[in-house]
């Protein structure tokens, strides 16, 4: 585990440099941030003032090092268009994305699971079909067009839900949830959908092929051999080992939840870091791209690492052998 | 119908549907098993020898069906049982042993998760009790330390152990019937040695009886009361083991022993049964062995021959059996 | 009562001096007054109740008596030379407010109640520039950073309301300032809620989740004036839409013949293909079909009535046939290529508009590509004149025509902060003399005439292509009642309850 | 060595897999369906220049006096129907559809091929050769499945600008990751296997072994995978176009119409994003039925 | 190259698996002490094999012994981490890359699984014809009819060789590998589990085939198998494997009726038997232990009924007991 971990950072610490280098090079080249959020009747002098100001007269290897130096003394530096250090910026969104990507995670498993065990246990029932045929909507619907049909049906028809925005939080561990709160649980429940639905689909489409791969394994037969209950084989036996590429998928796919969250954020006017990163890039602010890019990046991992952890604990194989 | 017999299958026709057309996997199959008496079911791959067994278990899935036949296990007829009575007997009065020891196990569950759920199944016991059954019967199994090997994993566990664990979760309840399907196959030979020694130990001590299934008749012969050769989907011979691998009868039987490299002589060529074993989908109309006989006639490809008894339990299902002149 | 009110635009801080975004103004509206104000595209009276200019460098200003921060503290003339001092050096500021204090050489607190602000040049317009610069006071100020205004800490001002609580990129929730000053504010809590998206901003009003928003989609005007739960409310804005010919000399990439070689000399510096890209373009159609009358058509960069607007131009025509002949003339019977840059997310219907444009230019011959780039990469381009036609949105936010000027027609000289959005480089003696002169002239009448004459000497040059002036369009649920404050604000103070009557200009 | 058992012009009995394989696929209704509807599709695509009414990229066609009106109207120079209606600009929606399918299709199998062929060439070198090669690459494509694709895509598209060409780009940059990865793990049990060892006893040469033996082998998946990338780049097409970025705006895919009309859809307007919607659809939904299929007929569990 | 050499001459051989060059990475964590060193296994652990011109060697031993790994060293397509491997009396590791391919050619494998060792998308023909022609054996237009002549040779009719593998049964599909390898005159077969996967009744056909090879082509062989019953029909001499070492080796009548080793002996007894009929059948007690961590001294020492304290420290040399037979047991040495 150790060794793992400590490979992973190295690995990450390496990541990180490589893409700060990127992005730095990348924005450069893309324009001057000055340029975009400077007043349109800003005088030269002023200009120049705010160059110097920003550290961005200086050559870009030179803006490179000054970063790393910050980025040592963990300062990144602060967002040009907030003039708020960048880090705090990001941490104060990141919660509602955050809670809106596990929302739609868990979302799609509780939905998805069940279906996908029917789905997998009975495939040739008409009903199966459906929801496999069901499921490929699912992949082929752009999500900013299913977040308008939901608010169209929800919100504005029929009334039930709120149309955007957070609702009531509440203040744990520092940051501010609304899950907590029953008008913030209706104001998660639609967009959270609608980031989810493309892993309710996945998720469904794991199972259902998982169940339909291990039902003729030998272990399940002997498993009935031995008498148990088909309620016992399918939700010991059966379930234990799905969990198994369900954890791993659901795993990696947390990272494109988080990117598609900017999506999702737009369209709900939901406040996270997804619409955050958004403005930033329009405006070319580096501080924020960078210091959401490197959390990003450090969330990947913890979440690898949860998966991982969760990996080991589902499939002892894998414990051995990496162990070993 | 005798009053000793445990189990006695009459009949028993198990059938895939595939694409291609109907399988008769086990056709026209019968035979009775003794308390206490081991029958080694032989024959080569698919023969239906697999089939049988799960047929007995009534573990077959779609698209495979049993399509006709008796199954009586002490006078009832498991195929008419309803499926919960069923899931009683199972585990508990008739148990499996399957091939592949890498494969039986569920591998993400420790081995006390397997048994214990096992036990469960068909008794009232406390937890604790069953893991100290548990724990017993992995002793029984000649396994040195169960109270860790319960604590492991299946993939910490070799081949042999792994076997052994199974054969103990069959072994949990005292069943009265077991059917061992190519246990041994997958193993090693000392491994395969002390398997067997174990498990004849248990038919002894316990009285329970075996269907040995396997493809090697030396295995067999050591270890089984009576013997049933299978063909194709069908019973080609049976009886007791003396008399079917000393006289055998069916020239498929014949060809098998002669085959084995230890009925020759060092270095020569092997006695060679000609040809494949046929397409179950497209059977002969008469005798399935018929192609590869070399005592075949008119008579065999046209007729499908009954399976006839020749005194002593000994049956064979040929027109021509060894000893009997073949008309020209 | 609560009023829920939906916004555009983002807000970067409570700072209400550290950026100059519209979003931030609007919200510090709320909380901080203004020395002087724009209402109806006119300074008017704000914390100061009058003022003069005692010579050309010196103005002085008389404050209303009686007005208290929000912490009980009074408010003097000192606060507000704070303030100006503050404007100019706020760290961290990008879009710096220092520009409108640009001339201010010094201010000074004559007494409490009386400011006296020396200018290092004549400015007629230095009441106008101070319309933009919030009020912050000395005593909690001083030591104040931007960061303390966002936590609300230092978010004390003499504004009509108090700031209850701000979660950044989310919303700002507000209380009434009992202690106000001014009139006694309508509403006691407002909940003002940034919602970037328009299609979720109407349908947060269809369902009920706000009670007025602002910069209503114009796809979904059509839907709201059905709909019997909300009213509708725009008004005349003074933002314009221009499309801006680069006067660049030599060859242009974005200018080729048809065959796709590049132009040797840049067409565009030719007076009548401008006249012809501009005749070409149907403009009402454009308003109509585009804007779906969310705009009125622009003949000048000033919308009528304003000050600085030359009633005697003549609209421009739509007139094809002559546009053909004037290429003609100047030596392109077969029209040539020309790529048209426009931004994708920064003018409402500003790549729809440049598609419509390049149909009709098609139609002359002037075969038209749009290509949209993001602001972040056009905002540098278009600075350096590389675009063959860029498209620009203009807000006169001064609600006079010089502002424009300025900034955007007159010839680009950055020591002196002229022509900085002047993106295809126009320049024109007449026009930059005109200017010079409108920059001393404190008479206004005789100002306004020079401002008209500019007017002139641009449109015959077509120095600019004007398209339509956008209008500030604002939606509310049935009951309530929308007023333009200072121009293109969105606040609570511009809501009120409509008495039953229904009300709205439509 | 005797020749004398050679027996000359025996003649070969071939018997096709490649009928076999058809035969598999036509045996399931709803792959039918999604290849009949698919090959339509893609055939009315092919043929739009000829078949619709209008080519909604040349601007002197258009007109935006015909701006988003109803299915069904005649249009103004009063030769065709807008059978589908017409979009903001005045494009007749069916001739934007078919124009839009083309470009998505486009990019769809432009960037699933480009981004197959680049990610399969590197998962085999990366398993063939191991050590070095495979962790250099393999941590490179970690990398990149970490990135949040759209923050990329953005980042891309804002410095090389709108393209068809450049979303392509983009997309292969964004997708061949999971190729490489799906195609080192099939290339793992491969290379393991006995025929692989059996052709390096025989001195094949390496790029032969990886070619043509290794190659074929570890295909199937990977059409699998190709089929739903496909769908994955021309939905991320639209999104990306609804996110300002994407193909140019004169000549809208599927996806920029879909997104062009979604500020309509509030306003009852909802033809001008429905009628694209629902072609992208119906593309994605074949695309996937067959690739369904195909992964059925691949899977060897599932296989007799 | 020296006809009176033999064929094969191993010396030596040790083969690790799980060693690999440290990266950078692992340079590191091993320096940070985060990482241990990677888990070896002693799949093959100084081995001295010779398999003469024409002779059949039959290899035994229990499963994960190193049976295949030796195969494979034997064949060439496994570099041994140690030892010396010689062909016809000329050092592999001597030869240049021409001569090394060209001695690879001469030494075949057949291999256990009919499935696998067949590459399902390839037609008969061009599974049999592909080393043949890029080794240019026949010109082309000859091509098909040799093709044929391998077919039949190894008992398929040549109508087939249109056919995918998955067409044919299991020994079908073991004759379409053995005709692949001999259509590239190889002087030895090495047989890894050649005939474990088939059925009974086919197995003697296969066994046949091999015999009859033998006969016609002067063939050398290599003759893996677990089954003894197998390696003692078709065998000149067993050597008898346990855990990475050569226990004991003679000539097959030899160790089949006077095995020396305690390991071949209880591998002996275990056997079944067609003839032995309701024997009461014991073990060798203990499971095989890992070769990832093997016993010390004598690797059967924890199984064996003779273990004597020095068997657990000290490793037994292969010593000769009778001419041709060697053993490596420390009970020889007491007698
Ligand atoms: N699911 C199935 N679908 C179609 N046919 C099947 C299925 N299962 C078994 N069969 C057929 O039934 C026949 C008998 O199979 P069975 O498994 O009983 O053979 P076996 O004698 O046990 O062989 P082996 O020694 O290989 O285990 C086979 O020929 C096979 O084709
Ligand atoms: N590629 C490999 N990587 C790591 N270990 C290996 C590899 N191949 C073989 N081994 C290990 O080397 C040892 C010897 O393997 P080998 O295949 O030679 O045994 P074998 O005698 O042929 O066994 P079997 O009878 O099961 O085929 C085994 O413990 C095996 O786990
Ligand atoms: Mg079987
Ligand atoms: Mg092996």
């Amino acid at each position: 585990m150790m060794l793992w971990l400590a490979k992973r950072l190295v690995q990450a610490v390496f990541v990180i440099l490589l893409m700060t280098l990127i992005v730095f090079v990348g924005l450069h080249a893309i324009g001057n941030p000055v340029d975009i959020l400077i007043g349109q009747d800003v005088d030269q002098v002023d200009r120049a003032r705010i160059i110097a100001q920003l550290g961005l007269d200086l050559p870009l290897w030179r803006q490179y090092l000054s970063f790393l130096a910050g980025a040592l003394h963990g300062d990144l530096g602060n967002s040009f268009v907030y003039n708020q250090p960048a880090i705090q910026l990001i941490m104060q969104r990141l919660p509602a994305t955050l809670e809106l990507a596990v929302a739609a995670m868990v979302i799609a498993v509780v939905l998805g699971l069940p279906v996908g065990l029917l789905a997998g246990l009975k495939p040739d029932h008409p009903l199966s079909k459906t929801v496999m045929a069901g499921s490929i909507l699912g992949f082929s619907l752009p999500t900013f067009w299913v977040g308008l049909m939901l608010i169209m049906a929800f919100s504005v028809s029929l009334g039930w839900l709120p149309a955007s925005g957070r609702g009531q939080t509440v203040q744990l561990f520092g940051a501010q949830w609304s899950f907590l709160t029953w008008d913030g649980l209706k104001h998660l429940l639609l967009p959270a959908l609608n980031l989810s639905l493309f892993k309710i689909s996945l998720v469904i489409r794991l199972t259902s092929a998982g169940v339909r791969e291990t039902l003729p394994l030998d272990y399940i037969k002997f498993a009935r051999a031995k008498g148990l209950s088909p309620l016992r084989i399918i939700g010991v036996h059966v379930l234990r080992n799905i969990l198994i590429p369900l954890v791993t998928v659901l795993g990696l796919e947390f990272g494109s939840t988080i990117a598609f969250a900017v999506v999702t954020e737009s369209i709900f006017s939901w406040p996270g870091a997804g619409k955050l990163i958004l403005d930033s890039i329009n405006s070319l602010d580096r501080p924020v791209i960078v210091g959401y890019l490197i959390v990003i990046v450090c969330l990947f991992v913890t979440v690898n690492l949860v998966v991982d952890i969760l990996y080991r604990l589902l499939d002892p194989r894998v414990r051995l052998e990496k162990t070993a | 119908m005798s009053a000793d017999k445990l189990l006695e299958v009459r009949g028993l026709r198990t059938h895939f549907s595939t694409r291609a057309g109907a399988v008769a996997a086990v056709d026209e199959v019968s035979f009775g098993l003794e308390r206490g008496k081991i029958l080694g079911l032989v024959g080569e791959s698919g023969s239906g020898k697999s089939v049988t067994g799960f047929s007995i278990m009534r573990l077959i899935d779609p698209p495979g069906r049993i399509v006709a036949g008796e199954i009586l296990f002490k006078g009832r007829d498991l195929l008419r049982l309803r499926e919960k009575e069923m899931q009683h007997l199972r585990g508990n009065r008739i148990a499996m042993i399957f091939q592949d020891p890498m494969m039986t196990l569920n591998p993400v569950l420790r081995v006390d998760v397997q048994m214990i759920e096992t036990v469960l199944a068909h008794s009232n016991t406390s937890r604790a009790r069953a893991r100290e059954l548990a724990r017993d019967t992995l002793g029984a199994m000649g396994i040195s330390s169960p109270e860790e090997r319960l604590m492991a994993y299946p993939h910490q566990l070799s081949g042999g152990m792994r076997q052994r664990v199974a054969i103990a979760i069959a072994l949990l309840h005292r069943p009265e019937l077991i059917i061992a399907d190519e246990p041994t196959t997958a193993l090693d030979v000392t491994i395969q040695g002390q398997i067997l020694s174990e498990v004849q130990n248990l038919t002894r001590q316990y009285g329970t009886s075996l269907i040995w299934i396997t493809h090697d008749l030396s295995v067999v012969a050591g270890l089984a009361d009576e013997i049933a050769v299978m063909y194709a989907g069908r019973i080609v011979e049976q009886g007791g083991v003396d008399d079917v691998l000393d006289r055998p009868l069916h020239p498929y039987t014949l060809g098998l022993l002669n085959s084995l490299p230890s009925s020759n002589r060092h270095g020569r060529r092997l006695n060679q049964i000609p040809g494949m074993a046929p397409n179950l989908l497209a059977l002969p109309a008469g005798c399935a062995f018929f192609e590869r006989c070399t005592r075949r006639t008119v008579q065999c490809e046209q007729q499908r021959p009954a399976l006839d008894p020749h005194g002593n339990g000994h049956a064979v299902r040929c027109f021509h059996p060894i000893g009997q002149e073949v008309p020209a | 009562e609560t009023l829920n009110i939906g916004f555009a635009d983002p807000v970067s801080s409570l700072d209400p001096q550290l950026n100059n975004f519209a979003g931030d103004r609007s919200v510090d509206l709320h909380f901080f007054d203004l020395l002087t104000q724009i209402r109806d595209n006119r300074v008017k009276p704000m914390l100061a109740d009058s003022w003069k200019a005692l010579d050309d460098h010196t103005w002085e200003f008389k404050l209303h008596p009686g007005v208290k921060w929000s912490d009980g503290k009074p408010f003097t003339a000192d606060d507000i030379v704070f303030s100006y001092e503050r404007a100019r050096k706020v760290p961290g500021s990008v879009a710096t407010f220092a520009g409108y204090l640009r001339t201010v050489a010094s201010a000074q607190a004559k007494d409490p109640l009386t400011l006296v602000v020396k200018t290092t040049v004549p400015n007629p317009d230095l009441p106008l520039n101070l319309a933009s610069v919030h009020i912050v006071s000395r005593h909690v100020g001083a030591n104040a950073t931007s960061e303390d205004y966002n936590s609300g800490k230092a978010v004390v001002g003499t504004g009509p309301y108090k700031l209850v609580s701000y979660t950044p990129g989310d919303r700002i929730i507000m209380q009434r300032n009992d202690g106000y000053w001014g009139p006694k504010p309508e509403w006691d809590k407002v909940n003002y809620r940034y919602i970037s998206n328009a299609a979720s901003r109407t349908a947060a009003l269809l369902s009920g989740d706000v009670d007025v928003i602002d910069k209503v989609s114009v796809s979904d005007i059509a839907r709201l004036k059905k709909s019997s739960k909300v009213s509708l409310f725009s008004y005349p804005g003074l933002r314009v839409m221009l499309l801006q010919p680069s006067f660049r000399k030599g060859p242009n990439q974005y200018i080729t013949d048809n065959s796709g070689k590049e132009l040797p000399q840049n067409p565009l510096l030719d007076v009548r293909v401008r006249q012809a890209l501009s005749l070409a373009v149907n403009r009402k159609a454009i308003v109509d079909r585009i804007l779906q009358d969310a705009a009125t058509v622009a003949d000048q960069w000033m919308p009528a009535d304003t000050y600085g607007y030359n009633p005697d131009i003549k609209p421009i025509a739509f007139d094809p046939a002559k546009a053909k002949a004037l290429l003609k003339e100047a030596g392109f019977p077969e029209g040539f290529k020309l790529t048209m840059h426009v931004p994708s997310d920064r003018y409402p219907l500003g790549p729809e508009t440049a598609q419509a444009v390049a149909q009709f230019w098609s139609r002359i011959g002037v075969k038209t590509s749009v290509e949209v780039v993001p602001w972040a990469v056009y905002a540098g381009r278009a600075k350096k004149n590389e675009y063959a036609m860029s498209m620009i949105a203009w807000g006169n936010g001064t609600g006079e025509g010089s502002y424009a000027m300025v900034n955007i027609l007159a010839t680009v000289t950055p020591a002196k902060g002229l022509g900085t959005s002047n993106w295809g480089h126009y320049s024109s003696a007449a026009m930059d003399e005109d200017l010079r002169k409108a920059t001393v002239e404190f008479d206004v009448d005789k100002r306004e005439a020079i401002l008209r004459d500019a007017v002139n000497v641009v449109m015959n040059d077509v120095g600019i292509l004007p398209l339509y002036h956008y209008k500030n369009i604002w939606a509310a649920k049935k009951g309530l009642k929308v007023v333009p404050w200072t121009s293109d604000r969105t606040v609570a103070m511009q809501v009120s309850k409509a008495d039953g009557k229904q009300a709205g200009a439509k | 060595m005797s020749a004398v058992i050679a027996k000359a012009a025996v003649p070969m009995e071939l018997e096709s897999s490649w009928r076999q394989f058809l035969g598999d696929l036509f045996a399931s209704k709803s792959a039918v369906l999604g290849l009949v509807v698919g090959l339509a599709l893609i055939a009315a695509a092919i043929l739009a220049p000829w078949i619709t009414p209008q080519n909604p990229y040349d601007l002197t066609q258009i007109s935006i006096l015909d701006a988003r009106l109803a299915p069904g109207t005649e249009s103004s120079t009063g030769t065709f129907s807008y059978w589908l209606g017409t979009d903001g600009q005045g494009r007749d929606l069916l001739s934007a559809i078919l124009y839009g399918l083309r470009i998505s299709l486009t990019v769809g199998v432009g960037s699933a091929l480009a981004a197959g062929i680049i990610g399969t060439v590197l998962g085999l070198v990366a398993a063939y050769f191991g050590g070095k090669t495979d962790a250099a690459l393999m941590r490179l494509v970690d990398l990149l499945l970490s990135l949040p694709s759209i923050l990329v895509a953005m980042m891309i598209l804002a410095y090389l600008g709108k393209s068809v060409g450049n979303v392509i780009l983009t997309l292969v940059v964004l997708e061949w990751a999971y190729y490489a990865r799906t195609a080192r793990g099939q290339a793992l049990v491969e290379r393991q296997k006995e025929y692989v060892e059996a052709a390096r006893c025989l001195g094949i040469p390496q790029w032969r072994i990886v070619l043509k033996h290794m190659l074929p082998n570890c295909l199937p998946p990977l059409i699998v995978i190709g089929t739903l990338q496909v769908a994955r780049a021309i939905t991320l097409e639209a999104t990306l176009s609804f996110l300002g970025l994407g193909v140019p705006v004169t000549e809208p895919s599927l996806g920029l119409l879909i997104s062009n009309g979604y500020q309509y859809m509030l306003s009852g307007q909802y033809w001008i994003s429905f009628y694209p919607g629902i072609a992208l659809l119906v593309t994605i939904v074949s695309l996937n039925l067959v690739g369904d299929r195909l992964r059925d007929i691949f899977n060897p569990r599932l296989q007799k | 190259m020296n006809p009176t050499a033999p064929l094969v001459e191993l010396k030596g051989i040790s083969h690790r698996f799980g060693e690999r060059a440290p990266g950078l990475f692992d340079g590191i964590l091993q320096g940070l002490r985060l990482q241990r060193e990677p888990a070896v296994t002693h799949a093959v652990d100084g081995v001295d094999l010779v398999v003469g011109r024409g002779e059949v060697v039959g290899l035994v031993g229990e499963s994960g012994c190193g049976k295949s790994t030796l195969g494979r060293i034997a064949a060439g397509l496994l570099a041994p981490s140690e030892g010396s491997r010689r062909v016809n009396g000329v050092e592999a590791a001597a030869m240049s890359r021409r001569q090394q391919r060209q001695a690879r050619l001469k030494i075949q494998l057949i291999f256990q699984d009919p499935y696998a060792s067949l590459n399902p998308r390839l037609r008969v023909t061009e599974i049999v014809g592909e080393a043949v022609r890029t080794h240019d054996l026949v010109p082309q237009s000859e091509l098909d009819d040799y093709v044929c002549a391998q077919l039949q040779r190894a008992g398929l009719n040549p109508a087939l060789r249109g056919r995918y593998p998955h067409q044919f049964s299991g020994g079908q599909r073991q004759r379409i590998g053995i005709a692949r390898a001999l259509a590239v005159n190889p002087d030895m077969l090495v047989c890894d589990e050649a005939v474990a996967a088939l059925d009974v009744s086919i197995q003697a056909q296969i066994l046949n085939l091999f015999m009859d090879l033998r006969e016609q082509l002067n063939l050398t062989y290599l003759f893996i198998s677990h089954d003894l019953g197998v390696v003692e029909h078709l065998s000149d001499r067993v050597v008898v494997m346990y855990l990475g070492r050569v226990v004991e080796t003679a000539p097959v009548a030899e160790i089949f009726h006077h095995p020396n080793h305690p390991y071949t002996k209880a591998l002996l007894d275990e056997v079944p038997r067609i003839d032995v009929r309701r024997r009461a059948f014991s073990a060798v007690k203990g499971e095989i232990p890992s070769p990832l961590a093997p016993p010390s001294g004598c690797h059967f020492h924890p199984r064996c009924p003779y273990a004597m304290p020095r068997c657990r420290v000290e490793r037994p040399e292969l010593k000769s007991v009778a001419p041709g037979h060697l053993s490596a047991c420390h009970l020889n040495d007491q007698a």
